[in-house]
């Protein structure tokens, strides 16, 4: 991805930004068990600055913690869009690499940076905390040097990720039969 | 000359029989007969029938009480002549003989004569409200009345054994102590029927309520006013005062009774009876307190009762369930219930104001206290009446067209007295110079013993 | 198997002639019956306290071509289980539904439509319940390729290296 | 001209000394959880992070609430004292100061419900009513302090303490105007109205980028607000320098007591303030009026 | 100017060519009302204090006379502003909502004619010829509102019949002992009263009027159901106006009969007599607040307000001190304004949405925003929150309270001011803000006639918030008159013994502190406008918005705390029930017997005569 050009208020602010990253309390799969540790006092995430955040509105950070089926990735794209513009994807663990374990199942994706981008993946089937932080790490340089771009393919080749999106999850009509 | 106010009535009633219901159209004359003889008559004028001099013979006495209280009742005869409507068949033969025996009553000055004319109105009174088939009524009114009739009877009798003569001013001039404590128990039995006291007033709900516009109207409006004259020469004149803290007792009962019991009625006849009942029962109570400004808030009370009873009674009876169609019935109701309840512009506040004033003169706290506490509950249930009449909940269309509307004679009269209510209610010395003239006629009693007995 | 538990099996004997028993625990028995009996036994075991239907699921024999329905009843007094099975057709696929002596059967029976494409007489609600945009074979079918399907629902990474290939190698599938 | 010095010198005061001392506090919980925590300058990166990202905003009344709640809030420090320091010198009467801050309160409020989510209204809801809970024993004890100084201005309060601190002299009110205190902060055991896990944290739900930074910015006015208030009537003369620090030390003490207290139920609250801190605020009012000081 | 009578004569036959004109058209008869009580508005303004008119004698002894004292002056100001404000506002919304308009516009002029009779009444008995007028006039309007209204109508008189009743009585005993009725002579006379119970007897069963009528504690049921069901706007005078004649006489009764000189003082110089009356004001605050938290129709919400600023009011008055007194006035005019505001918000409400119910709203900031903004400043006034008028009053009764070191009242204030913070904004979030409801979704705004005097409301409540300036100087007129030591204030700062502030101040800093707001929210870059349903749902869709709304039953969790609470609705409900049965016992027992029962009545009448008179 070219390095857009940044001015200078705009540098400043992405230093901030990988100083202060708060990361959204939305766990989709097994990997969720790493967190509590990496924010304990072994692996002390808020050190970085990093704290949990209760809605999207507030969170820079989405973690994609494992594997996810159609109709999660749907209320994932869903959270995704509500967060303010900076905001970051890293996807955790194998299954949102290339679909892991599940790569055959009839109901999981493959590939995650397929339908919203992504900008760090971390390998492993649910790595461990030291990872984590080594992913955190990498994701503020990435910041630091403006890399971490992902919000912004976003936006520019928007309709491509909607298409791919309603290739493999179609149009649902929301309406729940149970509380007619 | 008076007794012609008796004779022609009766005259007439028998003449006219076989014109049965024509004779509806001929009232009005003879009640303006009646009047126009009243205005020109002399006041202080003793008549002695047949020319037998005061203590023997029969007296009619016309002094400034009877005269005012004759054109009171004449005139409320005459207002009801002129709404032939509600006279039923062959009621109007009855009307002129209730026009004579109240007449009569006011005018005699002898005990048995006026038991006599007593027993007359009653019997009058029993057939008109068996109107509109309400014999049961009737027939409880007739029991109560005769045995009422009876206790007078016994009274008058001991009173002649007492005093030997049967004239009223003959009585008081020679009242000995024995003699009084018998003969006001047994008149006042005898009077408490028709002035409804509490326990004796069984009859009102139901002979008010019977449907028929013409028996309360006259009954609550022109019998009552006479019974209550007839209870102030009793009493007043005759026994100057002495059974009345009994009877103020009484009155007050009454007064909370009644209003007690109408607050639960759901119909408005019913209710309206016993709002007169509790009204009788204030001015029994406010006039046995036996002064001559406490007899005139008394009568000027009965007065504003009486025009807002004639107005509630006529209305209550012939309209349907709502003022919809008829919208000036529906004013002249509500002036009547405001000045029922005593607001301050209507005539009502005048004559409370009157009692509260005379109760506090003498020192009587317990009058204003249930008289206020009365008119609360009044208030509770006239205002919720009126509600109900002027914003009825849900109407049936074809409900709505069946009220028909009053014909125009009927709302006219109405209209008028309402007016006289708002009248009455800015300047009341109309009303206050009759309640004076009266209650002074039945205070001095000197007077009227030498102006009965004049020579002797 | 427990005392109670075999007087049943003696009295399901006199109601099926042809009925395998095997007996796979203390608690729990196996019963396999032709299909035109199920509804009886089913309602005999319910009137004998095996009132609580605890799964209805189907097994997919695709050699015999064949579908294996099995309810597996579950009584409250006793803590004794019946696993009862049938044999039906693969081909038509169509079962009788036993809506009328367990309600919580018409989800099951949805479920078997939608993943096995079981038809059931008299329960008419065959909407899907879990799958969305469902276009091909129903999923749990013996001849439906979930890789085949996941490949063309939901694209994979090209890798520049065939790196499943590597990874097979070392993990000595193949030998290199 | 003055004025405006003094006004400017409040609110920097505010500004900086507020966001150092929450860094400073985020340390202290850290340490008592046996981690290392962030560098105490961490508040100002993250005021500054959230204003630059562009978030969303639900409309005027939005925007609306949370300017007049800042504003609130900038308007009620400035008539705060701080030691020696006041800006407004006769005209920082208490009563005008609690209910200035009450403007602040009720455009966070009308703003946050204004953005549609549920969840806001139940935090608003939950916060008014731990107002209720904490207001009543709060004002009777400082009204307990007026009447016994017969003053209601708060710079004046804080000089009549001539011999000894208020907090001895009325030991109960001061223990009262603490409790309450932490009620106000909205710390631990008082945060019902933000409970992340219940209700995604109440009001601040739709907030996102600036409207997040605005609303921290209120966050350290008003908690200057609230210690200031009671550090100028409880605890003696002070001028500018040890105001501060007598600020520090009732900060670092609201936190540690906060770290480690979980959460209140919203009955609870109210009903644990109208128990036991009412009662000795009574008694307290009580003693004033027998005269019983020390 | 003419005469104030001449003044109620034009509203009486007013009245009348109103009905008139109203039958042939609504809009004129209505602009006819308006005008009517815009140029009395105008009459008042500039009448002269002093100013004496001879009128009837009803008792002899007793000139009934109009004096035009300034207390009486500024009560009447405020109700007619109130009045043509709220007729003025009727023009367009007597379009569509009462039933019958024509009695409409008629009742509302004879209860403005009562109502100046009362302010200008200079002795008891015309006080309470006029007080029944306006009595009168206003209960003949309330059934025309919902369908329990009528009932509320026969409350709502029974409950001042029983007030004006009392009032009545001690009339007529203070006319019997002196035979007069005049306020200065009544007060000179009890001066140098011997008997103390006579003096309590007197004060009490005057300001019992105020009682009822202001809604203070035993007589305080029937405001819910008469303000919750009376019509829409009629509602916004009977809050806003007809409750101060309540504290009108209140004022009387506490400060024309001087009771400071009157009785012996209790408690740091307040007598025991309003140290009562006090404590009925703090009962019925904490009635009026705790209740009003439980409401969930606005209407019946906002009446229990005026229930707790009632209190206030007395409270106020109560404290005989200077500013307590000014405290108490003041909070007159912001009650008066504020319940008026709020009342018109709830009726521009209602004529659109038609429900007064919260729970079935939502949203409506977005249809109706004016009428938001004259509910937010509504609130904000009744609230007591300093940049409006509101919080100076109650800032004046906090202060007075505190001279007097009376804590259990002052905290009994606060609860009222916080708790008005509670209820104030129950409404305000379920009514206005959250999620539009669909079949909200063509709601318009208001017609501007209707708009018009709400945003006048709204200007004169933040004006006199910021320059409170006259205002105070009828304040210190009337305590001149009455010959309490005025409050003093410069310009805007007001002084009293505990401290000072100053509105000008005060607003300046609220607006520098809005515009460095304003300056970091534009630095920063903006926010992109998003539309409603677009909420943070845990991620979830949902299909229904309209759910997703938090109205009903906003403040469970504290109403759970006092949910047992003892009503007096059902004890007054009991009594009736047990005066109607009793009446049915005698009913049965006298009236429906049969002959023979009659029979057995008179003979039992005839033993206990005997029997007396032996």
């Amino acid at each position: 991805m070219a390095n857009h050009e940044r001015n200078i208020w705009e540098k400043i602010a992405d230093q901030l930004r990988s100083k202060s990253l708060w990361m959204l309390h939305y766990c989709t799969g097994c990997g969720a068990i790493e967190l509590p540790p990496s924010m304990t006092s072994r692996f002390d995430m808020e050190r970085f600055g990093m704290g949990p955040m209760a809605t999207p509105r507030q969170a820079d950070i989405l973690f994609i913690t494992g594997y996810l089926s159609a109709k999660t990735l749907r209320r994932v794209i869903y959270t995704y869009e509500q967060m303010p513009e900076p905001k970051y994807v890293i996807g955790f663990g194998s299954c949102t690499l290339n679909g892991g374990i599940y790569y055959d199942s009839y109901a999981t994706i493959n590939r995650l940076d397929y339908y919203i981008p992504v900008d760090l993946y971390i390998a492993g089937c649910m790595p461990r905390p030291e990872a984590l932080l080594e992913a955190f790490n990498e994701l503020m340089k990435m910041i630091r040097k403006g890399e971490a771009n992902g919000w912004k393919q976003y936006k520019e080749n928007y309709d491509w990720y909607k298409n791919n999106q309603i290739r493999s999850l179609g149009e649902v009509l929301v309406h729940d039969e149970f509380h007619e | 000359m008076s007794a012609l106010l008796i004779a022609v009535p009766l005259l007439i009633a028998f003449l006219f029989v076989p014109l049965k219901n024509k004779i509806k159209y001929i009232l009005p004359f003879v009640a303006l007969f009646s009047l126009i003889l009243i205005l020109k008559l002399p006041i202080e004028q003793v008549n002695f029938l047949g020319g037998w001099k005061a203590p023997f013979g029969i007296t009619l006495v016309l002094d400034n009480s009877s005269y005012y209280s004759l054109i009171v009742v004449n005139i409320i005869f005459f207002l009801l002549s002129l709404i032939p409507q509600i006279i039923e068949k062959d009621l109007s033969l009855i009307f002129l003989i209730l026009m004579a025996s109240i007449n009569g009553l006011i005018l005699t000055g002898d005990l048995f004569n006026s038991f006599v004319f007593l027993e007359i109105t009653s019997v009058a009174a029993y057939i008109l409200s068996s109107s509109k088939r309400n014999y049961y009524g009737a027939f409880k009114y007739l029991i109560l009345g005769s045995i009422a009739g009876a206790f007078y009877l016994l009274g008058t009798l001991y009173s002649y054994i007492g005093t030997g003569s049967l004239n009223l001013a003959d009585i008081s001039k020679n009242i000995n102590s024995e003699f009084l404590a018998v003969v006001p128990i047994l008149i006042f039995i005898g009077l408490a029927v028709e002035t409804k006291i509490f326990p004796l007033a069984g009859w009102v709900p139901d002979v008010y309520a019977s449907g028929s516009a013409l028996t309360p109207a006259i009954l609550a409006t022109g019998v009552t006013f006479s019974m209550m004259y007839l209870f102030g020469r009793i009493f007043i004149t005759v026994f100057h005062g002495e059974f009345l803290n009994v009877v103020y007792i009484f009155g007050l009962i009454t007064v909370v009774v009644a209003e007690l019991s109408a607050l639960k009625q759901d119909n408005l006849l019913r209710a309206l009876s016993f709002s007169s009942i509790a009204q009788a029962g204030l001015f029994l109570s406010v006039i046995s307190m036996n002064s001559y400004e406490s007899l005139t808030a008394g009568y000027f009370h009965l007065l504003n009762d009486i025009t807002a009873k004639f107005v509630l009674f006529i209305i209550a009876a012939s309209i349907g369930k709502s003022f919809i169609k008829n919208k000036t019935t529906g004013i002249a109701f509500s002036i009547a219930s405001f000045s029922l309840i005593g607001f301050p512009l209507f005539a009502g506040f005048r004559s409370k104001l009157l009692i509260l004033k005379t109760a506090f003169l003498n020192q009587n706290y317990i009058l204003p206290i249930i008289l206020l506490f009365a008119t609360i509950i009044e208030i509770a249930y006239v205002l919720r009446w009126n509600i109900k009449l002027w914003y009825p909940d849900n109407i049936l269309p074809q409900e709505k067209e069946k009220t028909q509307k009053l014909s125009w004679n009927v709302n006219l009269i109405l209209l008028i007295v309402a007016l006289v209510i708002i009248v009455i209610g800015f300047y009341p010395d109309i009303y206050l110079k009759i309640a004076q003239n009266i209650a002074s006629g039945l205070t001095n009693y000197r007077a009227y013993v030498t102006n009965v007995l004049g020579g002797m | 198997m427990m005392s109670s538990m075999s007087e049943i099996v003696k009295n399901l004997k006199t109601l099926v002639k042809k009925l395998e028993i095997v007996e796979i625990d203390e608690r729990e028995v196996k019963i396999e019956i032709p299909c035109e009996k199920t509804l009886n036994v089913l309602s005999f075991l319910k009137g004998n306290g095996y009132s609580h239907l605890s799964i209805l699921t189907a097994v997919d024999w695709i050699e015999e071509n064949k579908f294996e329905i099995v309810y597996v009843l579950f009584s409250w007094e006793n803590g004794g289980k019946f696993v009862v099975s049938t044999k039906i057709d693969r081909k038509k696929a169509k079962f009788v539904s036993v809506m009328h002596l367990w309600p919580i059967a018409r989800f099951y029976e949805r479920e078997l439509h939608e993943f096995f494409g079981i038809q059931f007489e008299g329960n008419d609600d065959m909407r899907p319940l879990f799958l969305e945009n469902w276009d091909s074979l129903p999923p749990l079918r013996k001849d439906f390729d979930p890789l085949e399907y996941s490949k063309e629902k939901f694209p994979d990474r090209e890798y520049i290296k065939d790196v499943i290939y590597e990874a097979k190698v070392i993990r000595g599938d193949l030998n290199g | 001209m003055m004025t405006i010095i003094r006004v400017a010198a409040v609110l920097l005061t505010g500004f900086f000394v507020g966001l150092t001392l929450e860094g400073v506090s985020r340390k202290i919980i850290a340490r008592i959880q046996r981690r290392y925590g962030p560098p105490w300058y961490q508040n100002f990166i993250d005021v500054f992070k959230a204003l630059s990202k562009n978030g969303i905003t639900h409309g005027w009344i939005f925007d609306f609430g949370i300017l007049m709640a800042l504003g609130g809030v900038i308007a009620t420090l400035a008539f705060v004292p701080l030691g020696d320091l006041v800006a407004f010198p006769g005209l920082d009467n208490l009563f005008i100061i609690v209910y200035l801050f009450a403007v602040g309160a009720l455009g966070m409020a009308m703003g946050m419900v204004g953005s549609g989510n549920p969840n806001s209204s139940i935090g608003v809801a939950r916060a008014l009513t731990q107002m209720l809970g904490y207001e009543i024993p709060y004002m009777i004890s400082v009204s307990a302090v007026m009447y016994y100084y017969k003053t209601a201005s708060v710079s004046e309060l804080m000089l009549s303490q001539q011999d000894s601190w208020t907090l001895l002299k009325m030991p109960l009110g001061g223990i009262v105007a603490f409790i309450s205190l932490l009620g106000m902060l909205g710390k631990k055991p008082f945060d019902t109205p933000i409970a992340p896990a219940e209700i995604a944290s109440g009001p601040m739900v739709e907030l996102s980028a600036k409207y997040m930074g605005l609303l921290m910015l209120m966050h350290t006015f008003s908690i200057f607000v609230e210690i200031g208030l009671f550090v100028d009537i409880f605890l003696g003369i002070s001028n500018y320098w040890t105001f501060l620090i007598k600020f520090t030390v009732i900060w670092i003490l609201a936190t540690l007591i906060s770290s480690v207290l979980p959460r209140f139920r919203i009955e609870q609250v109210v009903k644990f303030y109208w128990k036991v801190p009412l009662g000795l605020a009574f008694l307290q009012a009580l003693f004033v009026l027998l005269g019983w000081v020390f | 100017m003419i005469p104030i009578s001449y003044l109620v004569l034009v509203f009486l036959f007013g009245s009348v060519v109103s009905y008139l004109i109203t039958k042939a058209n609504r809009i004129v008869g209505a602009i006819f009302n308006f005008l009517l009580t815009f140029y009395a508005l105008f009459v008042l303004w500039n009448l002269e204090i002093g100013h004496t008119e001879k009128l009837f004698s009803i008792l002899e002894g007793v000139e009934n006379t109009f004096k035009v004292s300034s207390l009486g002056k500024y009560f009447s100001i405020i109700s007619l502003i109130v009045i043509s404000l709220v007729s003025f506002f009727i023009i367009e919304w007597i379009r569509k909502k009462p039933s019958r308009p024509a009695a409409f516009n008629a009742f509302v002029l004879i209860m403005s004619a009562g109502i100046i009779g009362v302010f200008f009444s200079n002795d008891l008995l015309t006080l309470y010829i006029f007080w029944e007028i306006a009595v009168l006039g206003s209960f003949l309007i309330v059934p025309m509102g919902k369908e329990d209204s009528k009932k509320a109508a026969v409350i709502y008189v029974v409950t001042s019949a029983i007030g004006s009743y009392m009032y009545l009585f001690a009339t007529f005993s203070i006319y019997n002992k002196y035979g007069i009725l005049e306020f200065d002579q009544v007060s000179r006379f009890l001066l140098n009263e011997p008997s103390n119970l006579f003096k309590w007897f007197i004060i009490l069963f005057i300001a019992s009027a105020g009682i009822a009528k202001s809604g203070i504690f035993p007589l305080h049921t029937w405001l819910r159901i008469t303000h919750g069901n009376a019509p829409d706007a009629f509602s916004a005078i009977l809050s806003g106006q007809l409750v101060k004649m309540g504290s009108y006489v209140l004022a009387i009764s506490l400060s024309v009969f001087p009771s400071t000189k009157l009785l012996a003082s209790f408690y740091s110089g307040v007598p025991l007599l309003n140290y009562i009356l006090i404590w009925l004001g703090n009962i019925s605050i904490i009635i009026g607040t705790f209740m009003a938290i439980r409401q969930n129709d606005m209407k019946q919400l906002i009446a229990y307000s005026s229930v707790a600023n009632g209190g206030y009011i007395l409270v106020g008055l109560g404290v005989m001190n200077s500013i307590g007194y000014a405290g108490g006035l003041f909070h007159v005019f912001n009650h008066a304004i504020a319940a008026a505001m709020i009342f018109l918000s709830f009726a521009a409400v209602v004529y659109r949405t038609g429900t007064t119910k919260i729970d079935e709203m939502g949203g409506l900031i977005w249809k109706m925003p004016w009428t938001f903004v004259t509910y937010l400043v509504g609130i904000i006034s009744l609230a007591g929150i300093p940049p409006t008028s509101g919080f100076i009053s109650k800032w004046m009764i906090f202060n007075a309270l505190l001279t007097k070191g009376m804590f259990v009242t002052l905290t009994i204030t606060f609860i009222g001011s916080v708790g008005s913070f509670l209820y104030v904004f129950r409404p305000l979030a379920g009514v206005f803000l959250g999620q539009l409801k669909k079949k909200h979704y063509e709601v318009k705004e208001v017609s501007p006639v209707m708009l018009i005097p709400m945003l006048v409301l709204t200007l004169l409540t933040l004006f006199i918030g910021v320059y409170p300036k006259p205002v105070l100087d009828f304040i210190v007129s009337i305590e001149n008159s009455l010959g309490i030591k005025p409050i003093e204030y410069s310009g805007t700062i007001i002084k009293t013994s505990l401290g000072q502030w100053d509105t000008l101040t005060v607003f300046t800093m609220f607006a520098v502190g809005f515009i460095i707001a304003l300056v970091l929210y534009i630095i920063f870059p903006r926010g992109k406008k998003v539309e409603l349903t677009d909420q943070y749902t845990g991620g979830e869709y949902l299909f229904n918005y309209d759910l997703y709304h938090y109205a009903t039953g906003f403040y469970r969790f504290l109403e759970r705390l006092y949910d047992k609470h003892p009503s007096f609705e059902k004890l007054y409900g009991m009594l009736v029930s047990f005066f109607k049965s009793m009446g049915e016992i005698i009913n049965e027992l006298f009236y429906k017997v049969s002959p023979s029962g009659y029979v057995f009545w008179i003979s039992i009448v005839i033993l206990i005569l005997f029997w007396v008179r032996w």
